[in-house]
């Protein structure tokens, strides 16, 4: 399936498909922004990998770009268009553009519908009559079959609860339905945090797959370096919320890294 | 926790208590159609023929549950009150979840203004007592049932509103709504594809229960002329007019109220039943 | 043998999930679980302090100091849990009561079991965030103000709190960066050495494995294809998915996992 | 249950009693519940003497008018107020301009001009002759009180051998002995008077022996109090009616035979026997027979039932076809207005309309809420239970005035038949007593021979008390004398 | 701080004014009016002249927008009418009968919690067993039995037969005890059922697990964590009724004599007793924005997530 002309919309390879710009956050209460004057672009097809410490505002981040929570200051621009103050209704026209999935799968999927629905859901309500060019669908069932196949899940879950599932299972299925409606940002909020690593390779080969086929551009966060070196072209390193080092991947072992980096690196 | 094999026994109980459930239903089924067969096809009363000198009479093959305080067949006026009773308070009720759900939804899903503009359309409607409401209605479109039901409505959606409202408030933190809204679902579907299933346990439970407070009100509503007018059968105007008995003949007050009892067992098994199918995660630890 | 768990299964809606596992946890004892996601780990973990769904039920024995926790009444079983057996799951967002403060959490469970004087329970509790990287300012929040890895940091510094003899710790550093996640394994053997205490872990990491375990089974599809000592398992892995996953595991360089293999003893 | 008084000797003599009804303010010039005058606080200046149903001296100790427009009081000089004050005709006055200026309806029913007091005489002069005079005196809301006091509303201070102590608004007052009481001083120390509205909260009330006295018990409840040892329950029959009203500008019932039919229809002794427990009195007339301007009613031995029913109807051209009732193809169709303030009026609709089926008439009930409000604004009814006060001070020219003058406040049927109204115009001019019982004679029998209202029954008041405690108990016709200084404990 | 304050009070005051204009065109469009009761006709009469010019002089006759307005004008001026019925200051007559209201609502309230605490958390912890039955029953028997019914029961068991509890007024203590188990019966049987599906979903939280796993007993799990997180539908439903409980234990105010306010707004509706009318929704729309405000503030107590946001939001 991978390996379809890349994407029908023209893509203009100088301008980056999500570029932000000072984007700065701060919680009520607390002494220092989570989120401090961060700035980055992110090219079609490529994947940014950010590692950083627990607490260091990765998520916070996230959940900046996907509008979940408001910025205080900064722009995202998504296909040239800056979503940082779009009003409610205007933003969900750029809400297919750029997906995510979280830390913790557990409370991303509802506890009152099946997979299966969980699923079908944003796909129904957004791709339908949307060519797709990853799934050929022919149903939605057959729909639901290939993402979970895609996800490396038995088709049976489908019809099952989240609370019946494990952690790694629940994890890559949010994977599924994020990739389902082909967006062309995905937030991956260490995906494959809670995954065996056979399911954990799996996965990353998975969705370097997609970015491939499709074009996707990736902002992985993780704490595994290792896996962020094997995903990113480009990697960056948090630390309290400002970005401190960024670098190509290649470069990750090469002298003059930020000492913070070198003691990840160190670590491993 | 010797909760191991107590939890199959549960487990099997509760299959059990669904069967029983059904039998009980079918019985009382079965049994409302007998005695409706036998009184309108066998017996055939008239529900308002009044007769003085055989009023309050005690039960007999004639009167299966005696006469009445002006002297008509209970049991006749019971069956054939039963249709009008259920029929309107399901409407009242029935068009206050209509109207209190999508409003409860909506405030407590689009917070601010929305939500307070709604929050204090609410607060007044809460500020009226019924009684102005019904008489009102009644004043300007005029005594009847229909107005009766448009009362309650106007008074009753709002808690149901305020419910709904409260665990959408509640539920819209959560993760799961936040990656419907990032998908770009549109407002309206989560609404009613994520947030519905949440709300429906608590509805099922207060709505069931508010069948028999909506019967209730009706007859109390009857007493000031509106709702059903006499000598129409109503199960809730049988119980009003059946208070001076009280003493003398409790059973006239009985059996309207079993037959509210009865209905409102119903509706409420039907509630469990409809919330136990909402409710996925089915059992909790003792 | 501190625990040990013989011919369990679990089950439930018709459905075998963890099949006559045996497996047993030594005295001050390291000892890692691995293996596939979905294979029954968290349950056969949960089920040690009969703690599983409702709707899944456990048969077989689980022995803890000899004795079958699995008949214990539940008056027993919460004196052992919290104080002699604990706990940190792998979900680590509902490890905290969402309307209680992180502080509350920690006073509560000191006082629950015992501690009365609260300025002590305030101090270990200031000092067990600390122990796990965290600010003791963290413990005026809500868990909701947390980021992911600080909530399981302080899941892990609840469940060290009080020297239990047995953790189960699932998955305990998912959330953790490898700075954080180093920290906190290091405070876990350390604690170990302190109170000799066990600890069954769970993980789908290998460096962990590698550098802290004692022991270690392979957990597949409900059953444990492979245990023993960690020397053997990872330098002659026999069964074929111990191999596969071992040779998933990911790596930086090669020059990064020579180095490690020199560190493991 | 039995309350606490069987040590009545050493302790204060109490007497509680429970009234029907709620009021939550005291003023006793404008509150209708006539509260003040019940418990015995304040007293009017006349009374009706309720075995000879004529107006008899009370604060005052006679009077007289020439013309029945200048009338001259004469009070009583013994009297005082519960504060001590004496009872003078400058006080009197006040309280009669007081009354007066509350209340619309007091003007109106005493229609005085000017009041002149001169020590223990007053001189009245009213708007025009105005012979009823003295017997409007009777009117509670004429209590003499000195309004001197601040707090008329919640603390009024009467002549009455009881004086307030306390007050609870909607649930009760308590009254003490007034040891300066002109007419001597009651044997009781404190009379507590409560209320409650519902009948069978009273009776169970009386049961449980908190109460003493109740007035109006449950109807249904009698039997199990009578068969309690010592209770006795009294009925006395009311100055009130129940009656059919009939709406005259409505097309079928304009016509007699049709209002003749209706009335036959009226099963009276089976409601009273029945629905009233035969605490009741079928009526003929408005008036109960005893008063002394009450027809006799010889003639009217006019047949009743269905067959007389229908006979009036055929005679009105109606036809009993296939069940329906009805002239030239159109059924006679009625609806029949009723309240449920007065308990007894719907049941008395539906027995009337079940009856009314039985000949094909078909007769549509609405309930509604205050009557005289519906009824006056709206038309569209043809019939509808009313109960009407007649004779509440012994004397007729107040319900005929209101209730078929053209003018009157509570001609609900519109009638304006030119022949009663002469009547009743000659009824207000007359002085003389003899005179005007003719007049109000001639008047009941006009309404009675043309069907203008059918009247159903006269309800009598049940009171129910412990015989074993209570003594001197009088039920009052009027309703208005309750609390008198006749009343003890044994 | 101060301008949120003033803001507050704006909104509110805003909103009582809206009330105000509401129910005054709500009141007045129903039919009839007061003037027979003011003129007092029950025994006397008045002619419709009378009646027509009484009509004029109340100013019923003028528009209703000119009634509105002169209503303002006396409201602004704190002045609240009098009741046409018995002339006392409206504000005065509620605010005396208002405390006699209070406590029996905050009896019944207090039975309520009695019984439908205990029995609500029994049911949901023993879900399924007899006790969950028996609470099922009773809530369905209390749902569908009449007040009049049961207050009428209550006398004649514990006034007449069985002890000598006071049957009617206010004396004290003990004249309260059967109205407010009347009444507290009566709205008890939604809570028993709301807490008992509340607690439901709260016992299946993980954090109830975690809160087992530390070892912690059943009983502060349930009080301390599990109950805690049910309270919001519960206390919704308590906000929504207090209002419509306020009006409707008139029922019970007539059954035990009780001098409250819910018998006095009906006798006032029977009478279309205006100032009275209005007098009581200003107070009931204070009450209801009072109760329902803290009805929300417990929301934020009980989320702090909430509460944090909202500061964050006002930033
Ligand atoms: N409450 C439940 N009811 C039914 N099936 C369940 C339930 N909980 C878990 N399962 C199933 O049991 C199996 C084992 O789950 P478990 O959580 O133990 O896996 P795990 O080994 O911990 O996986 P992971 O590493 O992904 O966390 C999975 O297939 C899961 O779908
Ligand atoms: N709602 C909140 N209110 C206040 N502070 C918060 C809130 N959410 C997060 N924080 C704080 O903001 C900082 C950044 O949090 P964030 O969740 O972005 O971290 P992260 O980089 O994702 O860490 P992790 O790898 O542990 O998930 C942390 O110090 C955290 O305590
Ligand atoms: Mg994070
Ligand atoms: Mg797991
Ligand atoms: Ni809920």
């Amino acid at each position: 399936m991978i390996g379809q002309s890349l994407n029908s919309k023209p893509t203009a390879i100088s301008s980056p498909v999500l570029s932000v710009g000072r984007l700065t956050r701060t919680y009520a209460g607390a002494d220092r922004p989570a989120v401090d004057n961060v700035s980055f672009a992110l090219e079609r097809g490529e994947c940014l990998g950010v590692v950083g410490e627990s607490g260091c505002g990765k998520s916070t981040l996230s959940r900046c770009l996907l509008r979940i929570e408001d910025a205080d200051s900064g722009s995202i621009v998504l296909g040239g268009q800056d979503i940082a103050r779009l009003n409610a209704r205007k933003l969900r026209a750029h809400r297919r553009s750029i997906q995510i999935v979280f830390q913790n799968p557990s409370a991303a999927l509802n506890p009152k519908l099946k997979i299966a629905d969980s699923l079908i859901d944003p796909y129904e309500h957004l791709a339908r009559g949307a060519q797709l060019k990853h799934f050929n669908y022919t149903s939605r069932k057959a729909y639901i079959r290939q993402l979970l196949e895609a996800v490396e899940l038995p088709a049976e879950l489908a019809n099952r609860y989240p609370h019946e599932l494990s952690g790694g299972q629940r994890q890559r299925v949010t994977i599924a339905r994020a990739i389902g409606i082909e967006p062309d940002v995905v937030v991956l909020d260490e995906p494959t945090a809670s995954l065996d690593v056979i399911s954990q390779g799996a996965v990353l080969d998975l969705l370097t797959g997609l970015r491939t086929s499709l074009g996707l551009s990736y902002l992985f966060i993780s704490h595994d370096l290792a896996a962020v070196h094997r995903m990113s072209q480009q990697i960056m390193v948090m630390r309290e919320g400002r970005i401190v080092d960024r670098f190509r991947a290649e470069d990750l072992m090469a002298e003059g890294r930020h000492p913070y980096t070198k003691e990840l690196i160190s670590i491993f | 926790m010797k909760s191991i094999p107590l939890r199959v026994r549960t487990r099997a109980a509760k299959s059990k208590k669904h069967s029983v459930q059904a039998i009980v239903a079918a019985l009382f089924a079965l049994l409302v159609i007998a005695a409706s067969a036998y009184t309108f096809l066998v017996l055939k009363h008239d529900p308002t023929l009044t007769d003085l000198r055989g009023r309050l009479l005690g039960a007999s093959t004639l009167h299966p549950l005696g006469t009445d305080h002006l002297g008509r067949d209970v049991l006749t006026r019971l069956l054939l009150g039963g249709g009008q009773t259920l029929g309107y308070s399901l409407l009242a009720l029935g068009a206050a979840l209509v109207i209190g759900i999508p409003f409860g939804i909506v405030a407590g899903y689009k917070r601010g203004w929305v939500d307070k503009l709604f929050m204090r359309i609410a607060d007044g409607f809460l500020a009226f007592p019924d009684t102005i409401v019904a008489i009102v209605l009644s004043g300007l479109l005029g005594a009847g049932i229909g107005n009766l039901v448009l009362a309650i409505v106007i008074v009753k959606w709002v808690s149901y509103a305020r419910l709904v409202r409260s665990t959408v408030l509640s539920e819209s933190q959560k993760d799961y709504i936040r990656i419907a809204r990032t998908n770009g679902l549109s407002d309206a579907r989560i609404m009613t594809k994520h947030l519905l299933p949440h709300i429906a346990g608590h509805v099922l439970v207060l709505a069931s229960l508010d069948l028999g407070k909506i019967i209730l009100l009706i007859s109390s509503l009857s007493y000031i002329g509106l709702g059903a007018q006499p000598p129409t059968p109503e199960w809730g105007a049988m119980l009003n007019d059946s208070r001076p008995y009280f003493q003398s003949r409790p059973e006239l007050m009985v059996y309207p109220g079993l037959a509210i009892v009865s209905v409102v067992l119903l509706a409420n098994m039907l509630g469990d039943y409809l919330r136990d199918r909402f409710d996925v995660k089915k059992e909790v630890q003792p | 043998m501190i625990l040990s768990i013989e011919e369990l299964s679990i089950a439930g809606q018709g459905r075998t999930i963890v099949d006559n596992v045996s497996l047993a946890v030594r005295e001050g004892e390291f000892m890692a679980l691995v293996g596939q996601s979905g294979s029954g780990k968290s349950l056969l973990s949960q089920s040690i302090g009969q703690l599983l769904p409702p709707n899944l039920h456990a048969s077989g024995r689980i022995l803890f100091e000899g004795s079958n926790l699995l008949e214990r009444t539940s008056k027993e079983m919460r004196a052992l849990r919290g104080s002699r057996i604990s706990y940190i799951f792998q979900d680590y967002q509902g490890a905290f009561t969402p309307f209680r403060s992180i502080g509350g959490h920690f006073d509560e469970y000191q006082k629950v079991h015992g501690e009365k004087s609260s300025a002590v329970r305030k101090t270990k509790a200031a000092a067990a965030l600390e122990s796990v990287g965290l600010d003791a300012a963290l413990l005026r929040r809500y868990p909701f103000q947390l980021s992911g890895g600080q909530l399981q940091r302080a899941a892990i510094a609840t469940s060290l709190l009080l020297s239990p003899r047995l953790l189960i710790a699932d998955e305990a550093t998912t959330a953790l960066d490898s700075v954080s996640g180093h920290r906190v394994l290091e405070l876990l053997v350390a604690k170990q050495k302190e109170t000799g205490c066990a600890i069954l872990f769970i993980t789908h990491d290998w460096r962990h494995v590698r550098r802290y375990a004692n022991r270690l089974s392979v957990m597949k599809e409900g059953r444990i294809v492979e245990s023993g000592g960690k020397h053997r398992i990872l330098d002659h892995p026999q069964h074929e998915y111990t191999r596969n996953l071992i040779d998933a595991a990911p790596v930086l360089s090669r020059s990064l996992k020579s180095g490690l293999e020199e560190e493991s003893r | 249950a039995q309350s606490t008084d069987s040590d009545a000797a050493t302790t204060a003599k109490n007497v509680h009693f429970l009234y029907n009804f709620a009021t939550s303010s005291l003023d006793p010039h404008v509150d209708s519940s006539y509260v003040p005058l019940r418990a015995g606080i304040t007293e009017t200046l006349v009374r009706l003497d309720e075995e000879n149903l004529t107006v008899a001296p009370w604060l005052a100790e006679s009077w007289e008018s020439e013309d029945g427009q200048h009338w001259m009081i004469d009070l009583r000089d013994d009297v005082t107020f519960q504060n001590g004050k004496p009872m003078t005709g400058d006080a009197v006055k006040a309280s009669l301009e007081r009354a007066l200026s509350e209340s619309v309806a007091i003007q109106n029913a005493l229609k005085i001009d000017t009041i002149e007091a001169d020590g223990d005489k007053l001189s009245i002069t009213t708007t025009q002759p105005f012979p009823e005079f003295a017997s409007e005196l009777v009117n509670p809301n004429t209590s003499i009180i000195d309004v001197s006091e601040p707090d008329i509303v919640n603390k009024p201070i009467g002549t009455g051998p009881f004086s307030l102590t306390s007050f609870t608004p909607g649930s009760k007052l308590e009254v003490s002995r007034y040891d300066g009481y002109w007419d001597g001083a009651s044997p009781l120390d404190t009379v507590t008077f409560s209320f409650n509205e519902d009948a069978n909260a009273r009776s169970l009330a009386l049961k449980s022996g908190q109460v003493d006295i109740v007035y109006r018990p449950e109807v249904e409840s009698l039997e199990s109090l009578e068969a309690i040892d010592g209770m006795v329950v009294e009925s006395a029959s009311t100055f009130r009616v129940h009656q059919l009203t009939m709406n005259m500008e409505r097309e079928s019932i304009k016509d007699l035979n049709v209002r003749k039919a209706l009335d036959a229809l009226i099963d009276r002794q089976g409601i009273v026997d029945t629905i009233l427990l035969g605490h009741a009195e079928p009526a003929i007339g408005p008036f109960l027979p005893s008063l002394p301007f009450a027809p006799k009613y010889d003639n009217a031995a006019t047949e009743s039932g269905s067959e007389a029913a229908v006979k009036h109807l055929e005679a009105a051209g109606y036809k009993l076809e296939n069940g329906v009732m009805a002239k030239n193809g159109k059924p006679l169709k009625l609806t029949l207005l009723t309240y449920s303030a007065r308990a007894d009026l719907p049941l008395i609709a539906q027995v009337f309309q079940s009856d009314a089926k039985q000949i094909g008439i078909d007769v549509e009930i609405r309930q509604i809420d205050t009557p005289e409000e519906y009824m006056a604004s709206n038309r569209d009814w043809d019939i509808a239970t009313y109960s009407n006060l007649t004779a509440p001070r012994g004397d007729a020219g107040y319900y005929l005035n209101a209730t078929y003058h053209p003018t009157g406040a509570l001609n609900f049927s519109g009638s304006e038949d030119p022949e009663l109204t002469a009547i009743i115009d000659k009824l207000n001019l007359t002085v003389a007593p003899e005179k005007r019982a003719e007049l109000a004679e001639q008047a009941a029998n006009y309404v009675h021979d043309n069907v203008l209202n059918s009247f159903v029954l006269h309800p009598s008041t049940i009171v129910a008390y412990n015989g074993k405690k209570v003594k001197n108990w009088v039920s009052s016709l009027s309703e208005y004398y309750m609390i008198t200084n006749k009343l003890d404990v044994m | 701080m101060f301008r949120i304050l003033l803001r507050k009070f704006l909104e509110v005051f805003i909103f009582l004014l809206f009330i105000m204009f509401v129910s005054f065109l709500f009141i007045r469009l129903a039919p009839g009016d007061p003037v027979l009761t003011i003129l007092n006709v029950d025994e006397l009469s008045v002619s419709q002249e009378q009646v027509e010019a009484m009509r004029e002089e109340m100013g019923f006759n003028d528009p209703l927008l000119v009634q509105f307005g002169n209503w303002l004008l006396d409201f602004v001026r704190l002045d609240f009418g009098s009741s046409y019925s018995t002339g006392q200051p409206v504000m005065q007559t509620l605010m005396s009968a208002l405390p006699a209201t209070a406590e029996l609502t905050l009896g019944a309230l207090l039975v309520m919690l009695l019984i439908a605490v205990p029995l609500g958390s029994l049911s949901a912890v023993y879900r399924g067993s007899w006790i969950d039955t028996l609470s099922r029953m009773l809530s369905i028997v209390g749902a569908a039995v009449p007040s009049f019914w049961l207050g009428l029961i209550l006398i004649d068991l514990f006034g007449v037969r069985f002890g000598n509890l006071p049957t009617m007024g206010r004396d004290g203590f003990a004249s309260l005890i059967l109205p407010c188990v009347t009444l507290g019966l009566a709205i008890s049987s939604v809570y028993v059922r709301l807490l008992r599906s509340s607690l439901l979903d709260s016992l299946s939280q993980e954090f109830v697990r975690s809160a087992r796993a530390r070892g912690l007993s059943e009983g502060r799990i349930f009080w301390l964590h599990a109950l805690r997180h049910s309270l919001p539908p519960v206390i919704t439903v308590f906000g929504v009724s207090l209002g419509s409980l306020i009006g409707g234990v008139v029922v019970i105010e007539v059954l035990f004599a009780y001098p409250g306010i819910g018998k006095l707004v009906v006798d006032a509706i029977r009478q279309r007793d205006y100032p009275l009318i209005q007098g009581y929704i200003l107070i009931m729309a204070v009450v209801v924005f009072v109760v329902n405000t803290a009805v929300d503030l417990s929301y934020r107590y009980l989320n702090p997530e909430m509460k944090l946001k909202e500061k964050e939001a006002h930033r």
